[in-house]
């Protein structure tokens, strides 16, 4: 089990956003957590880099370590936990090099940091074109790609994505999806979330419905496309 | 915690009527046996000015009588007097919110003012301190018209506030007044008090014209840059009045009639509220904090931005010039070093402390500085370490002021409390 | 009522703001002053001994504050008599209100005639601009024979722009028309002058006239120095603390300024308050302190001479001020004073040399 | 019919950049037309360049033959074109109730002075407009919201009061920038409700720009399709749908949604 | 000519403290986006340790050591004491308003300003000090220019130091990170960095740099007074913006041409308009270029 969270609870402020939530990821799979609009799948993925505080009595393990006990920027530094927000979060004053190198900031391996960027480059032969263009004039697309790139960068045992489709004109995102399943064939375990459940369902091995802060539903993503409720609350019958 | 519960719950049905009615109690005690009977038996040496806060800094020993002193002619007087006549203020309070609401709120006012008057009657200083702290109100509530509803960080409120001093000063010297600087009077001085209202509209027209260089800018560049066209536009304006000599440059301007009373600084105090409550709280004034949320959306929703903008700065500077024309009558002088950096920080402390968008907060926010600024006096150095931290305490805990967001009611405030 | 009478003397000082050096001087030399009352047992006004307070208020260095200060020294405190503020930009305003309450002001420092102008109740230590701007004037066109001269003053300071006014007139009386060939002016805080100066340089001028207080003189001076300005540097009362020539050193010495009273060299009682407070404080008074120290004294005898005290304060305030008004060659540390009908001291000015110990020695004494 | 909006040989261009290149558009009351096209391919500058906040480099736009460019955005909106957002514009310290109120501020006729001194004529139009935000908010169904801040709401609800405030200018066409991004396929069933119910009851014309295909097909009767500024193909939604310029540019062969 | 020189001469000097007053001021800027008002009384305590370790190593050391290795000596020191205080700031008055309004942020700034002030006052009293001259100054005059070693060394040193932040901004992985903070700072640990680290540091670079400027200031202008930051921290606000936001180039040219502003408006002009002139010019570049030298245009707050 690489990533295992139990009993999980989050608020904002007085605003209860998760109640409980139980789950875990294998290591190289890809699992995808769906959810209507503010169900908690951001504020879970959150939890999980450490972007927000969790609450006392929640438990993740990554490796069978405490990832509580470490602040955000150790989350990525040390255990390799990247994570694409929601909304991108490209740093748009910095060129697009200028992201990949910040996004190594905490990595020593010099050697595998330049293997890591070729590759990103192979993947997305647009950033390269643009390597030395502001990363806020890329056009949406693109910056889902530098977004996606850069978490790659700054180490990639596990992948957590935030609506990684969102915006994304129909074709490009049949693009990106195709990348994130060369960046999983690597060995990169993936947890997607997302809105369009379809495409995340027909991408993901297992799938996890939340809603309302609580999981309701868990199961082999094949069978989720397939229960009814499913079908009736995020398909669209 | 228990005691506290206790507390509110035993005072919640006293009306605003009730609290007045102590208020006017505590006075009338102060008033009657302040100095020749309860001052006397408790050794102080006169009746304490500011709640004794002055006497107790500066002399420890003095606590207990000054405690004693708040107790017997405050404490006691307004709490027993709002609560045993709760029933019968209540029914007032019932009655008083069957006829029209203005009334209502004149009513109030006006038994507020006479409390005011008695208590401030009782020594000058007090009254001195009054009057400027309802100064500082009005300008408290003007930059908050430019800072807190319209969002922008400018730095020219004393400038505006140099600009209707010294067309106050100006005009009733000249009019009113035969002096060194301008000669004989032009009117005979009974008018003056008559005429001193316009006076103060003109200088704060003045204010508000002269805040077009600050406004016409604010259509290009917003937030940084703007902070830095209006601290320019305030070292401009110090610069400009040094180099004129002829209304004193450096030296400034003295001998200002005495036209600010208490009552008249009330009545614009009053007016500057609530024509500013008025246009904040129609969509005309809402339209500031729509520009200041996201000006593209406002404009996309037949917002007229620019017009807004201006508005915002020369009604802001309006009333800092108002102040202005005040602030001299009541000191009777002025000079262009009053209107510098420092007092920028003092008006910016006031504002921010007190509370962003929200007139309650404004004049939270002057009468607590003022006071405080005034009460801590006895520490000399140490009273500017304290108002600092006590103001970086608020913010870290009400980033954006005690009281922010947040609007009178006055239907509410005046309610009946019987349920 | 049964309370006891207790005089109580206000002091408005700059404790704290632009002037800080200036609130200690009047302070130390205030207590200094209690001490001695209290050594008496307290001050005998008509047979009777009276308890002494002193009510410090800081004015903050800001004119509205002066004015509040001084309203609740009056109203709250009632003091019988208030010394200070001593800036003139504080006392002008704080006079008023003083003159307003018919209560007694001496304000030690301030140099500016509206401080007392048309104020009954409103006296001062020191000799005024007007006075003080042709004796610098005489000196420098004595001592030199200069014709052209330069000015260099703050625009945004009461003083030293008021004193500038009125040595370019009687520099101007005595050698024509555009014999100032400069006349530059700097904000207040500012430190660097060097666009001025270069100015000042090229204008011809023989001789600077800088009418600035201790914190601007040191950098006018270097700054002069640097840009290869070989003449002397003149300069008013304002020159008068300790602190100019310590903070200044080497360059200062030398060079010539008017004051109220020279340090060094200085006998009788002026060198024992000298000496007294340089042992209590550690460093040489300056005018200020001396200043506060002589109208504390002229305070105190016009107490005496007000016959008696009634407790009602009102009255014995006019008592006092009438009592002071009357006040003949008062022997002060600073000179011998009478006060004209303005309120205002006929008094000496000294011309000081700052000597090569860097030390203020007498050079010489202007009187009207 | 007459067309409502004219737009012609329109032209854009940020500093060197052409984002805009010889665009047409010609809308009738009550139409509802599609913008699609890949990111970046300047949908969301058309809107811009017509409500006024650009000023086109080249090219005419008319409102009823009337000229609007050059105009300043308010006065464009006031004129009768409203709009949303593509990253939701809202007003974070404001209410739902004060977005709606605000939105009628080119109807205001009380002047300065009215707000100032609270007079009756104030007072009767700011209660008009209140009465009839309040049936706009029930409209939209976030009534119940009415004193929130809008910053609390859930997402789908902010999407609705965007556009219940630019219904509350009036307007004779209604421009959507991508009104379902982020909704679930339930949600998104709604919003096609919704915007049918508006188009029906306030009889506007609408111009939307979307990437979910079936939210397209569905309601538009007319889809142009930009591609790099330029409009590669126009015309019904079936015609649209299988034209192979916009499936290689556009679509892809998979369908996704 | 050489009236043009002497003042180019002046205005060289001048504009440097500016430069590197407001270099530091926008660091701080440029990163947190926050206003710090403290920034001047920052640079007024870094003048203070400054004098400190200058005094006590001049009593100490003149006769061991040569001037220059005293003087570089007080500055490493003095940058590196000087650098906790802006690491004090950060965490006491900057770290808890993360999340504020920015006006908030400025206020609490402005208090600790004051608390400083007060502070020296109250433990050093109302005196006035003088701080000691690192090396002995000389009057060289070429052609009727005068200048001294003093001015000189002020200039060189003020444009290495604007070499050197410049080059860590730009080229290092701090200043990326630095420049990322500024951008947006909730995603800056989703690359591994701390914040926590980040602000502290650009707080402490940026004190550590007023504190330089201070012992160039304390030779130039040898007088330090708790109020001596006021002015002066207000006028590196004024630059730092006008060179743009969080631009360390325009925030570097900004001071200069502050300083120019100010000793050419002198030199022209009567210098009792000197503030007029100078600030209504400032107000006109500001209406005609609303963002500022290098202000960069922030596509993302921009688009629609
Ligand atoms: N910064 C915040 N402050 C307060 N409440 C928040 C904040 N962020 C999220 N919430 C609330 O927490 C709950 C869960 O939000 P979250 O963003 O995790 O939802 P989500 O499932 O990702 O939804 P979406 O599909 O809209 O992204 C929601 O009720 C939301 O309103
Ligand atoms: N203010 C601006 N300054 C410079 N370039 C701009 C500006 N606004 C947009 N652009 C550029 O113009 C092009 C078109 O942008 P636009 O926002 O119209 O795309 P879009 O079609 O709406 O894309 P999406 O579907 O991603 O929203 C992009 O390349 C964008 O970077
Ligand atoms: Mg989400
Ligand atoms: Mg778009």
């Amino acid at each position: 089990m690489q990533l295992k969270i139990k009993n999980l609870h989050v608020s904002y402020g007085n605003i209860k956003a998760l109640h409980g939530i139980n789950f875990s990821v294998e290591a190289g799979e890809i699992v995808t957590v769906i959810g209507a609009n503010g169900a908690g799948k951001s504020t879970t993925l959150r939890a999980i880099s450490r972007m927000i505080p969790s609450e006392e009595g929640s438990v993740i393990e990554f490796n069978g370590e405490n990832i509580l006990k470490y602040s955000a920027d150790k989350v990525v530094a040390k255990l390799g936990i990247c994570h694409v927000p929601e909304g991108r979060r490209i740093f748009g004053n910095l060129t697009v090099t200028e992201n990949f190198i910040l996004a190594t900031f905490a990595r020593k391996d010099k050697n595998q940091i330049k293997k890591d960027q070729k590759w990103v480059f192979d993947l997305f032969p647009r950033l390269e074109e643009r390597k030395d263009q502001l990363a806020g004039t890329l056009s949406g697309g693109e910056q889902q790609m530098l977004a996606v790139g850069r978490a790659y960068m700054s180490g990639h045992k596990i992948m957590l994505l935030d609506e990684p489709s969102m915006g994304l004109a129909p074709i490009l995102m049949l693009d990106m999806f195709e990348a994130l399943k060369e960046i999983n064939r690597l060995g990169t375990t993936i947890l997607l979330v997302e809105q369009n459940a379809r495409l995340a369902l027909k991408f993901a091995q297992r799938g996890y419905v939340i809603e309302n802060g609580e999981l309701v539903l868990e199961g082999e993503a094949s069978s989720l496309l397939d229960n009814p409720d499913v079908k009736k609350a995020y398909l669209g019958a | 915690m228990e005691i506290a519960r206790k507390f509110k719950n035993t005072f919640s049905m006293v009306p605003m009527f009730g609290w007045l009615s102590g208020a006017l109690a505590a006075v009338l005690v102060e008033y009657f046996l302040g100095y020749n009977y309860i001052s006397l038996v408790l050794g102080l040496p006169k009746i304490p000015v500011l709640f004794g806060t002055l006497i107790m800094l500066k002399t420890p020993i003095m606590i207990p009588s000054v405690l004693a002193y708040d107790l017997i002619v405050y404490i006691i007087p307004v709490l027993t007097v709002a609560k045993l006549t709760a029933p019968a203020t209540n029914k007032i309070a019932g009655s008083l919110e069957k006829i029209p609401i203005w009334l209502s709120t004149i009513i109030h006012l006006v038994l507020f003012y006479g409390i005011m008057h008695l208590w401030a009657g009782i020594n000058d200083y007090r009254l001195l301190v009054l009057k400027l702290t309802m100064v500082s109100i009005i300008l408290t509530i003007s930059i908050n018209v430019i800072n807190g509803y319209q969002g922008e960080f400018s730095c020219s409120h004393p400038g505006f506030m140099a600009v209707g001093a010294y067309v106050a000063s100006i005009l009733t010297l000249v009019l009113f007044v035969n002096d060194k600087m301008f000669g004989q009077a032009l009117l005979p001085a009974e008018l003056g008090p008559w005429l001193f209202p316009f006076i103060l509209i003109a200088g704060g027209a003045v204010a508000a014209l002269s805040s077009l260089i600050v406004a016409i800018p604010s259509f290009r560049t917003r937030g940084d840059y703007l902070a830095i066209i209006s601290l320019a536009f305030m070292f401009i304006v110090k610069s400009a009045i040094e180099n004129m000599n002829f209304i004193g440059g450096a030296r400034g301007m003295s001998s200002q009639p005495d036209y600010a009373s208490l009552p008249v600084i009330f009545c614009w105090t009053i007016l500057t509220i609530w024509i500013v409550h008025n246009f904040v709280t129609s969509i005309m004034g809402k339209a500031l904090n729509a520009v200041r949320d996201d000006e593209a959306a406002s404009e996309s929703m037949t917002v007229k931005t620019k017009k807004t903008k201006i508005i915002a700065f020369m009604f802001g500077a309006f009333w800092a010039g108002v102040a202005g024309g005040l602030f001299a009558h009541i000191l009777r002088f002025i000079n262009p070093g009053t209107f510098s950096i420092q007092r920028l920080a003092e008006i910016l402390a006031m504002v921010y402390f007190g509370g962003l968008n929200s007139i309650i907060g404004s004049i939270v926010g002057a009468v607590s500085i003022s006071l405080l600024g005034e009460a801590l006096r006895p520490l000399e150095l140490f009273k500017w370490i304290i108002i600092p931290l006590i103001l970086i305490f608020v913010m870290i805990y009400r980033p954006y002021g005690l009281i922010s967001f947040k609007e009178i009611n006055v239907k509410k405030l005046f309610r009946s409390k019987n349920k | 009522g049964d309370r006891e009478t207790v005089i109580k003397v206000g002091i408005n000082a700059p404790l704290t703001g632009d002037i800080p050096k200036v609130g200690e001087g009047t302070k130390y030399a205030a207590q200094m002053w209690l001490e001695d009352i209290e050594k008496a047992g307290g001050l005998e006004v008509g047979g009777k001994k009276y308890k002494v307070e002193l009510v410090i208020e800081d004015n903050e260095s800001k004119s509205d504050s002066a004015v509040k200060a001084n309203t609740k020294m009056i109203t709250q405190d009632d003091v019988l008599v208030i010394v200070g503020p001593q800036s003139s930009a504080q006392a002008v305003p704080a006079g008023e209100v003083a003159n307003n309450y018919k209560t007694t002001m001496i304000s030690p420092w301030s140099t500016n005639p509206a401080t007392t102008l048309d104020r009954p109740y409103v006296f001062r230590g020191c000799f005024l601009d007007p006075f003080q701007g042709p004796v610098v004037a005489n000196f420098i066109i004595e001592e030199f024979g200069f014709t052209k001269a330069a000015v260099l003053y703050d625009v945004a300071s009461d003083y030293p722009k008021g004193l500038a006014e009125v040595f370019k007139a009687a520099w101007e009386k005595k050698n024509g028309a555009g014999s100032i060939v400069a006349y530059e002016s700097f904000t207040t805080k500012d430190t660097d002058f060097s666009s001025q100066l270069t100015k000042i340089k090229r204008s011809g001028a023989q001789v600077l006239f800088t009418p600035q207080y201790y914190n601007e003189v040191p950098l006018i001076v270097k700054q002069a120095k640097d840009l290869g300005w070989t003449g002397p540097i003149v300069g008013s009362d304002s020159w008068g603390s300790a602190e100019t020539v310590e903070l200044c050193g080497e360059p200062c010495y030398g060079q010539f300024f008017s004051s109220h009273y020279a340090a060094a060299g200085a006998k009788g009682a002026t060198k024992e308050f000298i000496d007294r407070y340089n042992k209590a404080h550690g460093y040489i008074p300056d005018d200020v302190a001396a200043l506060t120290w002589d109208a504390l004294r002229l305070a105190q005898q016009a107490i005496e001479n007000a016959g008696e005290l009634t407790g009602k304060i009102e009255t014995d305030r006019t008592a006092v001020r009438d009592a002071l008004a009357k006040v003949k060659d008062f022997a002060g540390i600073t000179g011998n004073m009478t006060f004209t009908e303005e309120g205002d001291p006929i008094k000496c000015a000294v011309i000081v040399k700052i000597n090569d110990k860097g030390e203020y020695e007498f050079y010489k004494s202007v009187c009207p | 019919m007459e067309a409502l909006l004219n737009v012609n040989k329109m032209t854009h261009y940020f500093g060197g950049l052409r984002a805009v290149y010889n665009y047409d558009l010609n809308i009738k009351p009550q139409q509802i037309i599609g913008l699609i096209g890949p990111n970046g391919a300047g949908k969301t500058t058309i809107f811009n360049l017509i409500t006024g906040v650009h000023t086109p480099t080249e090219g005419s736009i008319t409102l009823q033959d009337e000229n609007i460019v050059g105009l300043a955005t308010n006065e464009i909106a006031a004129k009768g074109l409203g709009r949303t957002f593509q990253n939701l514009a809202l007003w974070r310290h404001m209410s739902v109730l004060d977005h709606i109120k605000m939105a009628h501020y080119s109807q205001l006729t009380y002047g300065l002075m009215g707000s100032f001194f609270n007079t009756p004529g104030c007072r009767k139009q700011e209660s008009e407009i209140k009465e009839n935000s309040y049936r706009l908010l029930e409209l939209f169904d976030i009534k119940q919201h009415a004193d929130q801040l809008v910053t609390s709401l859930p997402y789908g609800a902010q999407r609705r009061v965007e556009m219940a405030r630019a219904m509350a200018t009036d307007p004779k066409i209604l421009f959507l920038d991508e009104p379902t991004a982020g909704m679930t396929p339930d949600e998104l069933v709604q919003m096609i409700k919704i915007i049918r119910q508006v188009h029906e009851d306030f009889k506007v014309a609408i111009f939307l720009i979307e990437h979910r295909m079936k939210f397209v097909m569905e309601l538009c009767q007319y889809i142009q399709t930009l591609v790099f500024g330029e409009m590669i193909a126009a015309g019904p939604p079936e015609d649209i749908q299988n034209n192979p310029k916009v499936i290689e540019a556009y679509l892809g062969k998979e369908d996704v949604t | 000519m050489d009236y043009f020189l002497q003042n180019l001469i002046n205005a060289l000097q001048w504009g440097s403290f500016y430069a590197v007053i407001s270099i530091g001021y926008s660091m701080v800027y440029g990163v947190l986006m926050v206003f710090n008002f403290a920034h001047g009384d920052i640079f007024m305590l870094g003048t203070y340790i400054g004098f400190a370790i200058a005094t006590l190593f001049i009593a100490v050391f003149s006769a061991l050591l040569p001037t220059w290795v005293i003087f570089a000596a007080v500055v490493i020191i003095t940058m590196f004491l000087a650098s906790w205080i802006g690491v004090f700031v950060e965490v006491v008055g900057y770290r808890p308003l993360r999340q504020a309004p920015r006006a908030s942020a400025a206020i609490t700034g402005l208090m600790i300003g004051i608390i400083f002030e007060t502070g020296i006052l109250i433990f050093l009293g109302a005196k006035r000090l003088s701080f000691p001259p690192l090396m002995e100054s000389h009057v060289y005059n070429i052609g009727g220019v005068y200048f001294t070693n003093i001015k000189v060394m002020v200039i060189v040193i003020s444009l290495i130091l604007m070499l050197a932040l410049h080059g860590l901004i730009q080229k290092t992985k701090w200043g990326m990170a630095m420049r990322a903070m500024s951008f947006d700072f909730l995603a800056v640990p989703l690359m591994g960095v701390s914040i926590n680290i980040i602000a502290p540091l650009t707080f402490a670079i940026g004190a550590g740099l007023a504190s330089v400027a201070g012992i160039l200031y304390g030779q130039a202008y040898p007088i330090l007074d708790p109020y001596m930051g006021v002015l002066i921290g207000w006028k590196a606000f004024v630059a730092a913006i006008l060179g743009g936001r969080g631009s360390i180039k325009g925030a570097a040219m900004a001071g200069y041409l502050l300083g120019f502003i100010e000793i050419f408006v002198a030199m022209v002009f009567p210098s009792t308009f000197r503030d007029l002139i100078a600030y209504s010019i400032i107000l006109l570049i500001l209406t005609y270029r609303p963002r500022g030298f290098f202000g960069m245009e922030y596509s993302t707050k921009l688009r629609l």
